[in-house]
């Protein structure tokens, strides 16, 4: 008895888990955080990295907000959860400048930004105030992954059209590479569009159009 | 003159939705329609210009005074959220018609990256309070042209027969991307 | 441990002061929108097709959050499962009902009904209604122009290519009824479905006497009034010159599906029967 | 009695000449004098692009069809060869065959069939194509082969820049209008005939007016778009001109380069992606006039056209919005 | 220059074949059938049952209601049934059916051919006369004329416009009434005058029929308060509003009547008609149908009973051609094609269009490619394009802002699509499920 | 979950408490990532000014900050034991495709350039980044060019006359480094020349190598203005 609602827990949360990478992606289907997965998704570290930064933030404030949920007056609640986002946005916001400088640069403005992230909000609406500390945790892990899935997937994508290389690595100067170390082989531009604001929206329309045909 | 390249600049050069990338979800979810998008416009235009100078009066002499610039983003964001409430509120008192044309989409405001990312922006870039309040009227007026074309489009296509797969945001955003594109064609203008 | 302090005193004189604001404001902090109208939006299938007969699956949900009890409240496309959920969402109890789905009451493939003339306007059976009769010399009949198939937000229904007649696909049918509105020519109808899927209905609405009708189409209801006779449950009666079959008061028994001499009668999903019969073309067709 | 079935159709039960088909081969035909211009000045060069850009426009139409528009097959409109032909008119002749196949890509695929094919895209195709290859590719977008007389041997030609490039590259170093016009090596008379440097099918202007006035004729186009954008841009160079002509090109150099002409003539007058009444096309075009000159003479871009009809387009459905046609009736309130 | 309405037109080839051909009248067919409904607005009620004997001109169904009229015997026979019968609609309606015996005519009616020029008889007279002798507008509309003649209270009437402008292509049948009937079409134009009280007639015609504008101007003078006004030929011209807007430069308001603009506008054939309806006490049974098409070997005018077959008509016209793919009751811009040849003839038949299978189906449909010329075209100065989309989509209510129920389906914007878009279809659908819409919000 | 009751106090005791709490967290966090924030900046700066002047990670720098154009331009002169080995300087040019564009530029003590790097620029990504030694080594070619020699001339991409090759198809973005790049030794010949004073100097800092760790020495930001995105 006792094993079975264990395990149907298990399954829920294993429910929840993975809703966010296909069925409520929260980009490609939900549509929510556009501006980071159009903003920063230059490239698949990029994206990836802004990806786990809102993740740590999902997590964090759904697993407080979880906690704290019962002692907070209905009517504020929202400043409430907006304050808790906001001290663990400033929390990544000030680690990342610390111990990633190059990748904060990288994602500059957008990093404060994860405060307004429709999705972080939303979660914590919507889930955390609801649900138990674990499943607000494993919802957030699952959201925020999904999240960075997204970006990542975005990021690559821009990358690979845009300067024919994926996480830094030039694909065509690293096969030659491989070939021939020795080589002096560098490799030629990708279709800039692609690393410019409009490939970001391309990227993304056609990224959703194929998301929609998988999931289905 | 200055005053004005900022305004272009921020307009047609760095369009806060076409260049930067803020405020795309309610560029994505309130341009239906050119009616709507022109009241979510001058929502964003008023509150935008509000939210600037509050924030930048607060970041300067509150935040910087007491050496804790790391705080602002959690101070903003409240001061956003009530902020939008405020004038939510005051509005329905003293105008009604103007909080009947904009009241609905007050509460998206708070979350719209747009309106926290310029009163960030304008302390990046060191701009004093005149300057910082040209560059938010003139973004938030990208915002709400950048709207009102991309509300039109949309209109426009909503009537024709768009393949299945593309139907709703995958064809907004082509638009969107097509669009950014053409706005390229202004940059060194500033 | 200054900095401690000046963030300490900060952001707390803030958020006191906020609050404070906020109480005065407080009534109108958040769109005010009961969260349990997501949840129920959440439980509905999505697909906006509007047969619940409100404004789309949002439309729906409010209405569910506002009623007291979800009498008359029915999404048929989730069908009484959705409902139950919605009704567990709100602690209500749902309203069963017996599961339906569409029907094309029209037999007149083209085999069966001779074109008279040539249609030659916009390929939409509203047009075509408007301009006249159809191409056959059945007024009544089945256009074939699909227009049920562009409503169906299923994918539920197509048009046969051989027969031209629209076919409902069993599993997909969620008996929304949007196909029913849009035909112009009222031939499709929302039947309980049945004990395993299985319906016997007249498959013609023709209105013209027998002699017109069967010259027309070879398997129109010709009013011969047999299958009344036939049926011994009282279930079919004999209208306007075409006979109609009460799927409250049917039983199956397929006895007016024998009688009948053009094969108006369609029967669904039965087996096979043991003794030869002539018409079982018929049920080919939707098979 | 009747040996044929009847036909029952609606009313009217008779129909007027013009076809899609027509319509789009006549502006083919329109662009042939520019085409032999564009043969006479680079030679095998300009087939080869041409061929290219048709082909690979018709390939993509009929893929894309096949995606996404189940069933019917409609692509010999010939709207797909138009679109080839005007961005194999809007790019140098020396173009890499696989950038040819991108931008044609871009054009059908993005900007056309993405919206459901013929009639549906609200820009221009070819132009988004063109200017995705301008953004993607700017070092081969903008190497633009010298012109040579009927040079039909596949010799790398050597590469020269535009007037319109020269000039702004000069003022950009602070020389004065009148100098960098005298060091040019083209006269008014070469950017008449298609003499200089540039995209392939906009260096004549005689050939583009000539296609003009054919399609004009043939009741193709109307003159609002043409004249509107051509009379703003002549106007407001002039007032700029006027001002100081010593920082600020004559209206005759802007009128005669670049993509103006091809652009005004052609592009602009695309009628799906243009307004549908007289005075919207008015403001459309002065809006594109505006636009060019704005970034001709003060954005990055030394050629503004494209950019300009690409934003115009955007505003297209605004225009219809705002300027309808005088509705019968309206003048008496009821 | 000419007077013409200054927005939208086409000018169709005209191939007016039977120009000029003196009106015929053919042997009387076996057998008639006679819809009920044969006007706008309720259809009439049988007063006659199977076996009856009944002559010319006889009373066979009562009018229906104020907006109805009465029907009449336009042969002597004997009834044999009443049935449901193919007719212009496509659908199968109630008709009554004639076997024809003999040719015998109410006494009443005066058979006589000299003309009455005597108006002496009061207002109410000529509406019952006109409501007795069940005539319709026979411009196309079969409105009951009637009606038209009763003005509203409150309104005046300062023009009765006579429309003669017959601008679809083909028919000639109000053309050649004009050459061989002016008199008689002036004396029912002013009883008609004298009915809703106009101080004025205005005649247009269009300046393709010179020698009708001769011979109507020239019998003009013998009258008063009538003028003859030649237009240029523009389809269409005929429209009522248009022909206002032509003919004096009023424009009727949306959803409003000529008579808001203190007009009202008849047809020529209708002026005919209650010239004989009053002064001769001749119901409407009979009335000229133009019979032409490309492959038709005589292309003529004829005087047909209502209730005739249309194949008679074609024969007399020289028969079926072999390759006819379309048979059109009416003219090619706004006629109905017939979905068989058996419909009879009724009070709004004005011509039967024979055109062959070449030119019977639609240009290929491409996409809309937004050229304007619909909208360039559309005398209404709606945008055709976006109604047709709109009532794809089903937006009603922006169909209605966008007017679409001012469009006077004239088929101009369909004529001249290039991409060969049955627009009207779509903007007749949409009108349709307006109305439905609009008048379910009503009751 | 039974919503709470909501008063003037608990509320605004809720908010107190939880900004409190978070003020207190975030104070923390800030003093323990303070110094690395610090040390990430310091670092970078170092680095960059390694690039042009090798060894400068191990010396001492001196800041100084000129005002030109209303722009901030930083002399970084590094002494290794007192002794200069070269200086380097955070020059602009407002020319470049996308605006402005930051080069340093390191110059050793006979005035030859040492080598010279993009630090911020907006230009196209492959094409006016080009001039970044991170993707490509078109800037190798001022590698110890003798600037001096053309005391009364200014640096010209070849295109102008000059000598240097420009990058393909981003000759703006070339002229902008070059520009950047006289506008370096302009202000280096000034500073050399102690005499020529005109310039307003602001401010003087120093940074030592062994003081680093534990001073707070307040650098000014040479990355002011931000890279807005991309
Ligand atoms: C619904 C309807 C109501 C009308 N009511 C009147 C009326 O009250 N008075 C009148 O003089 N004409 C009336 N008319 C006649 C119109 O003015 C017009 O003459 C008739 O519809 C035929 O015109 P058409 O052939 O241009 O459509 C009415 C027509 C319709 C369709
Ligand atoms: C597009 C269109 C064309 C018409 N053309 C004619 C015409 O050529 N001649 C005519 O008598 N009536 C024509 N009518 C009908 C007139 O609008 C109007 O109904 C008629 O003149 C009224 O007279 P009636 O009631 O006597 O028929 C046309 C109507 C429309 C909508
Ligand atoms: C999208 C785009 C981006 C460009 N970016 C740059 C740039 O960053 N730097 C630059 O110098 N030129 C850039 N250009 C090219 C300039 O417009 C101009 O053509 C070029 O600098 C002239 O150089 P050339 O003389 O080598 O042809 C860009 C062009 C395009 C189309
Ligand atoms: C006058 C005229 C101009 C045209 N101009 C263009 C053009 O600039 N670019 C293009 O892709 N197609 C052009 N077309 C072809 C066609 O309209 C275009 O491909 C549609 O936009 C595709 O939907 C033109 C057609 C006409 C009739
Ligand atoms: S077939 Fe008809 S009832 Fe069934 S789902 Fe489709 S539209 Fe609804
Ligand atoms: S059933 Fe009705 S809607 Fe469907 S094709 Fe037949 S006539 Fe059209
Ligand atoms: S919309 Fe109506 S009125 Fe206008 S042209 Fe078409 S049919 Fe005629
Ligand atoms: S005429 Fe035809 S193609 Fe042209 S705009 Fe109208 S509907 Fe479209
Ligand atoms: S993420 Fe920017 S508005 Fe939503």
């Amino acid at each position: 008895m006792l094993n079975q609602m264990k395990e149907e827990t298990i399954m829920n949360n294993l429910k929840n888990f993975t809703k966010g990478f296909f069925r409520e992606n929260p980009v490609f289907i939900l549509l929510l955080g556009l501006c980071p997965t159009l903003g920063v998704t230059t490239s698949a570290i990029n994206g990836l990295a802004m990806g786990l930064a809102t993740t740590f933030v999902l997590i964090g404030s759904n697993v407080v907000i979880a906690l704290i949920k019962g002692l907070i007056p209905d009517k504020v609640r929202i400043p409430s959860f907006i304050v808790v986002i906001a001290s663990f946005v400033t929390i990544i916001d000030l680690v990342m400048s610390a111990y990633v400088p190059a990748l904060y640069e990288s994602l500059g403005l957008f990093i404060p930004l994860i405060v307004v992230n429709c999705i972080v909000l939303g979660r914590a609406e919507a889930f955390a105030s609801k649900n138990t500390v674990f499943s607000s945790l494993i919802d957030g892990l699952g959201m925020g992954l999904g999240f960075a899935f997204a970006l990542t997937l975005l990021g690559g994508l821009r990358e690979i059209l845009g300067s024919i290389a994926i996480f830094n690595w030039k694909i065509f100067e690293g096969i030659a590479r491989l070939i021939n170390p020795a080589t002096d082989y560098t490799q030629p531009d990708g279709i800039l569009v692609f690393v410019l604001a409009p490939g970001a929206f391309f990227g993304l329309a056609y990224l959703i159009v194929l998301m929609k045909k998988i999931s289905k | 003159m200055e005053y004005i390249l900022i305004i272009i600049g921020a307009i047609f050069v760095n369009n806060i939705v076409l260049a930067q990338f803020l405020g795309i979800c309610p560029f994505l979810g309130v341009s239906g329609k050119v009616k709507t998008a022109v009241g979510m416009g001058g929502a964003v235009l008023f509150v935008m210009t509000l939210a600037t100078i509050v924030t930048w009066l607060i970041y300067t002499y509150i935040l910087s005074k007491f050496g804790i610039e790391y705080m602002r983003t959690i101070a903003f964001i409240l001061v956003i959220a009530s902020l939008v409430q405020m004038v939510e509120i005051i509005l329905k008192k003293i105008s009604p018609s103007l909080y009947q044309a904009l009241g609905v989409f007050l509460p998206l405001i708070t979350t719209n990256c747009a309106i926290l990312g310029v009163a960030i922006l304008v302390i990046d870039k060191d701009f004093n309070l005149t300057y910082s309040v040209v560059y938010a009227v003139g973004t938030a007026l990208g915002f709400l042209l950048a709207l009102v074309i991309f509300a039109g489009l949309r209109e426009h296509i909503e009537k024709l027969p768009i393949p299945k797969a593309m139907q709703g945001i995958p064809a907004a955003l082509v638009m969107a991307g097509i669009l950014a594109l053409a706005f390229m064609g202004f940059s060194g203008l500033v | 441990m200054d900095i401690i302090l000046n963030t300490l005193i900060t952001l707390s004189a803030l958020g006191v002061v906020l609050a404070v604001i906020l109480f005065v404001v407080a009534q109108k902090f958040k769109v005010i929108e009961d969260p349990k109208i997501d949840e129920v939006e959440a439980c509905t299938p999505g697909a906006n097709c509007g047969g619940c007969g409100l404004p789309g699956c949002r439309g729906f949900a409010e209405a569910c959050v506002k009623a007291e009890t979800l009498e008359g409240l029915y999404c048929p496309a989730g069908g009484n499962e959705v409902m139950k959920e919605i009704a567990d969402v709100l602690g209500l109890t749902a309203e069963e009902k017996e599961p339906q789905i569409a029907v094309v009451r029209c037999n007149g493939s083209h085999d069966k009904r001779r074109k008279t003339t040539t249609y030659d306007s916009a390929l939409s059976c509203a047009v075509s209604a408007t301009l006249f009769g159809g191409d056959t010399d059945c007024q009544y009949g089945c256009l074939g122009l699909g227009d049920c198939v562009e409503v169906c937000t299923f994918d539920a229904i197509y048009i046969d290519e051989e027969s031209g007649l629209p076919i409902v696909d069993e599993d997909k049918c969620t008996a929304c009824g949007a196909c029913v509105t849009a035909c112009p020519k009222d031939i499709i109808e929302l039947r309980n479905k049945g004990k395993k899927s299985r319906r016997i209905y007249v498959s013609c609405v023709n209105h013209d006497k027998g002699a017109p009708a069967k010259r027309a189409c070879d398997s129109a209801c010709i009013a011969c009034n047999k299958c009344v006779k036939a049926c011994p449950f009282d279930a079919i009666v004999v209208e306007n010159f075409c006979a109609y079959i009460d799927y409250e008061k049917c039983k199956l028994c397929r006895k007016c599906v024998e009688v009948c001499p053009t094969g108006a009668i369609l029967e669904l999903n039965f087996p096979p029967r043991k003794v030869k019969v002539e018409n079982t073309e018929t049920s080919e067709i939707e098979n | 009695m009747a040996i044929n079935k009847l036909t029952v159709s609606m009313s009217p039960h008779d129909y007027g000449k013009y076809s899609v088909k027509k319509i789009m081969s006549g502006v083919v035909l329109a662009m042939i004098p520019a085409l032999l211009v564009s043969v006479y000045y680079f030679g095998f060069d300009a087939i080869r692009v041409n061929l290219i850009a048709i082909a690979s426009c018709v390939f993509f139409e009929w893929l894309f069809q096949k995606i996404f528009i189940k069933g019917k097959l409609t692509i010999n409109d010939g709207s797909a060869v138009v679109t080839g032909m005007l961005l194999a008119f809007n790019v140098p002749s020396n173009l890499p065959w696989w950038i040819i196949v991108i931008g044609a890509l871009v054009a059908i695929g993005i900007a056309k069939m993405t919206f459901g094919g013929l009639g549906n895209n609200p820009f221009n195709p070819a132009l988004v194509g063109r200017v995705f290859l301008l953004i993607s590719f700017p070092v081969q977008m903008t190497s633009w082969p010298k012109v040579s007389v009927l040079n039909f041997a596949m010799t790398d030609a050597q590469t020269g820049a535009t007037p319109l490039a020269i000039v702004k590259e000069g003022l950009k170093n602070g020389e004065s209008y009148s100098s960098i016009m005298n060091s040019m090596p083209h006269e008014y008379v070469d950017m008449l005939m298609g003499n200089i440097g540039g995209s392939l099918g906009e260096i004549s202007a005689v050939a583009l007016i000539l296609g003009g006035l054919f399609m004009l004729f043939r009741k193709i186009i109307t003159w609002h778009i043409p004249v509107s954008i051509i009379g703003t841009v002549a106007i407001f160079t002039a007032i700029l001109y006027g001002i100081n002509p010593e920082t600020y090109a004559s209206p005759v150099f802007h009128l005669l380069t670049g993509g103006l002409m091809l652009g005004a003539i052609f592009m602009a007058t695309d009628m799906v992606t243009s307004p549908m009444t007289g005075k919207g096309m008015l403001v459309y075009g002065v809006g594109i006039g505006v636009i060019t000159v704005l970034i001709r003479v003060w954005g990055a871009y030394p050629e503004g056209v494209s950019f300009a009809i690409l934003i115009m387009n955007a505003v297209v459905p605004l225009i219809n919005n705002w300027l309808k046609p005088k509705r019968f009736g309206e003048t008496i309130k009821k | 220059m000419l007077k013409t309405f200054p927005k939208g037109g086409v000018h169709p080839k005209e191939n007016k074949f039977s120009a000029g051909k003196p009106i015929e009248t053919i042997e009387l067919p076996k057998q008639v059938s006679i819809p009920i409904a044969q006007h706008i607005g309720a259809p009439a009620e049988a007063v006659v049952k199977k076996g009856d004997q009944v002559k010319v001109g006889q009373l066979i169904a009562k009018s229906g209601g104020f907006v109805s009229t009465n029907i009449h015997s336009s042969v002597s026979g004997t009834v044999l049934k009443i049935d449901n019968v193919l007719d212009t609609s496509g659908y199968k309606k109630t008709c009554i059916i004639i076997d024809v015996e003999g040719d015998e005519w109410l006494d009443s009616i005066d058979k006589s051919t000299e003309l009455n020029t005597n108006i002496d008889i009061s207002v109410d007279e000529i509406r019952n006369k006109v409501l007795d002798s069940g005539i319709v507008g026979l411009g196309g509309a079969t409105f009951p004329t009637h009606v038209k003649l009763s003005v509203p209270l409150g309104k005046t009437c300062e023009y009765l416009i006579i429309n003669a402008v017959e601008c679809e292509p083909y028919l000639t049948a109000d053309h050649q009434l004009m050459l061989e009937k002016a008199d008689e079409i002036m004396v029912g134009s002013q009883l008609m005058q004298k009915a809703i009280g106009a101080n004025k007639i205005l005649i247009g015609i269009e300046n393709n029929k010179p020698d009708a504008i001769k011979i109507m101007s020239e019998v003009a003078k013998k009258y008063e308060n009538i003028e003859v006004s030649p237009l240029k030929v523009m389809y269409p011209q005929g429209g009522e509003k248009q022909l206002i807007k032509a003919l004096i430069n009023r424009e009727v308001p949306s959803g409003g009547l000529p008579i808001n603009v203190g007009c009202v506008v008849q047809n020529v054939g209708t002026a005919f008609a209650i010239y004989e309806a009053v002064q001769k006490n001749k119901p409407l049974f009979e009335r000229v149908v133009t019979v032409t098409g490309t492959s038709l070997s005589k292309p003529c005018n004829i005087l047909t009973r209502i209730g005739t077959s249309t194949i008679e008509l074609i024969e007399a016209a020289g028969g079926l051609p072999e390759d006819t793919g379309k048979v059109v009751s009416g003219g090619p811009m706004m006629g109905k094609a017939l979905s068989a040849i058996t419909v009879p003839v009724t009070k709004g038949t004005s011509g039967v269009l024979i055109i062959p299978a070449k030119k019977s189906s639609r240009p290929k449909t491409y996409n809309c490619i937004r050229c304007g010329r619909c909208m360039n075209v559309c005398p209404m100065g709606l945008e055709p394009y976006k109604l047709k989309n709109m009532c794809v989509v089903k937006m009603h209510e922006e169909l209605q802002a966008e007017r679409i129920l001012d469009c006077i389906e004239c088929g101009s914007c369909a004529y001249t699509c290039p991409a060969g878009i049955p627009l009207l279809d779509y903007i007749r659908l949409g009108k349709a499920n307006l109305n439905k819409i609009l008048r379910s919000k009503k009751s | 979950m039974a919503k709470k009751e909501s008063t003037f106090l608990n509320m605004t005791l809720t908010l107190f408490i939880i900004t409190a709490v978070a003020a207190v967290a975030l104070g923390y966090v800030y003093n323990i990532t303070k110094e690395p924030i610090q040390k990430a900046k310091d670092k970078k700066l170092k680095t960059a000014i390694n690039i042009v002047v090798p060894g400068a990670d191990k010396g001492t720098i001196e800041i100084e900050t000129v005002k030109i154009e209303g722009k901030d331009l930083f002399i970084y002169t590094v002494s290794i034991d007192d002794k200069i080995i070269g200086t380097a300087i955070n020059s602009f040019s407002n020319n470049g495709f996308g605006g402005l564009v930051r080069v340093m530029v390191g110059f050793d003590e006979n005035g030859k350039i040492i080598d010279s790097d993009v630090l911020e620029h907006k230009e196209t990504p492959g094409l006016g980044d080009k001039s970044s030694k991170s993707v490509s080594n078109w800037n190798e070619q001022f590698k110890k060019m003798d600037i001096s020699i053309m005391k009364d001339k200014t640096l010209k991409v070849s295109k102008d006359g000059g000598e240097v090759d420009a990058i393909t198809a981003a000759t703006i973005t070339s002229r902008a480094y070059c520009d950047a790049i006289q506008r370096a030794w302009t202000v280096y010949v000034e500073t050399i020349d102690d005499n020529s004073q005109q310039k307003e100097t602001t401010e003087t800092e120093i940074i030592e190598e062994n003081t680093l760790e534990t001073k707070t020495v307040d650098i000014v930001e040479p990355n002011e203005g931000g890279n807005d995105n991309e």
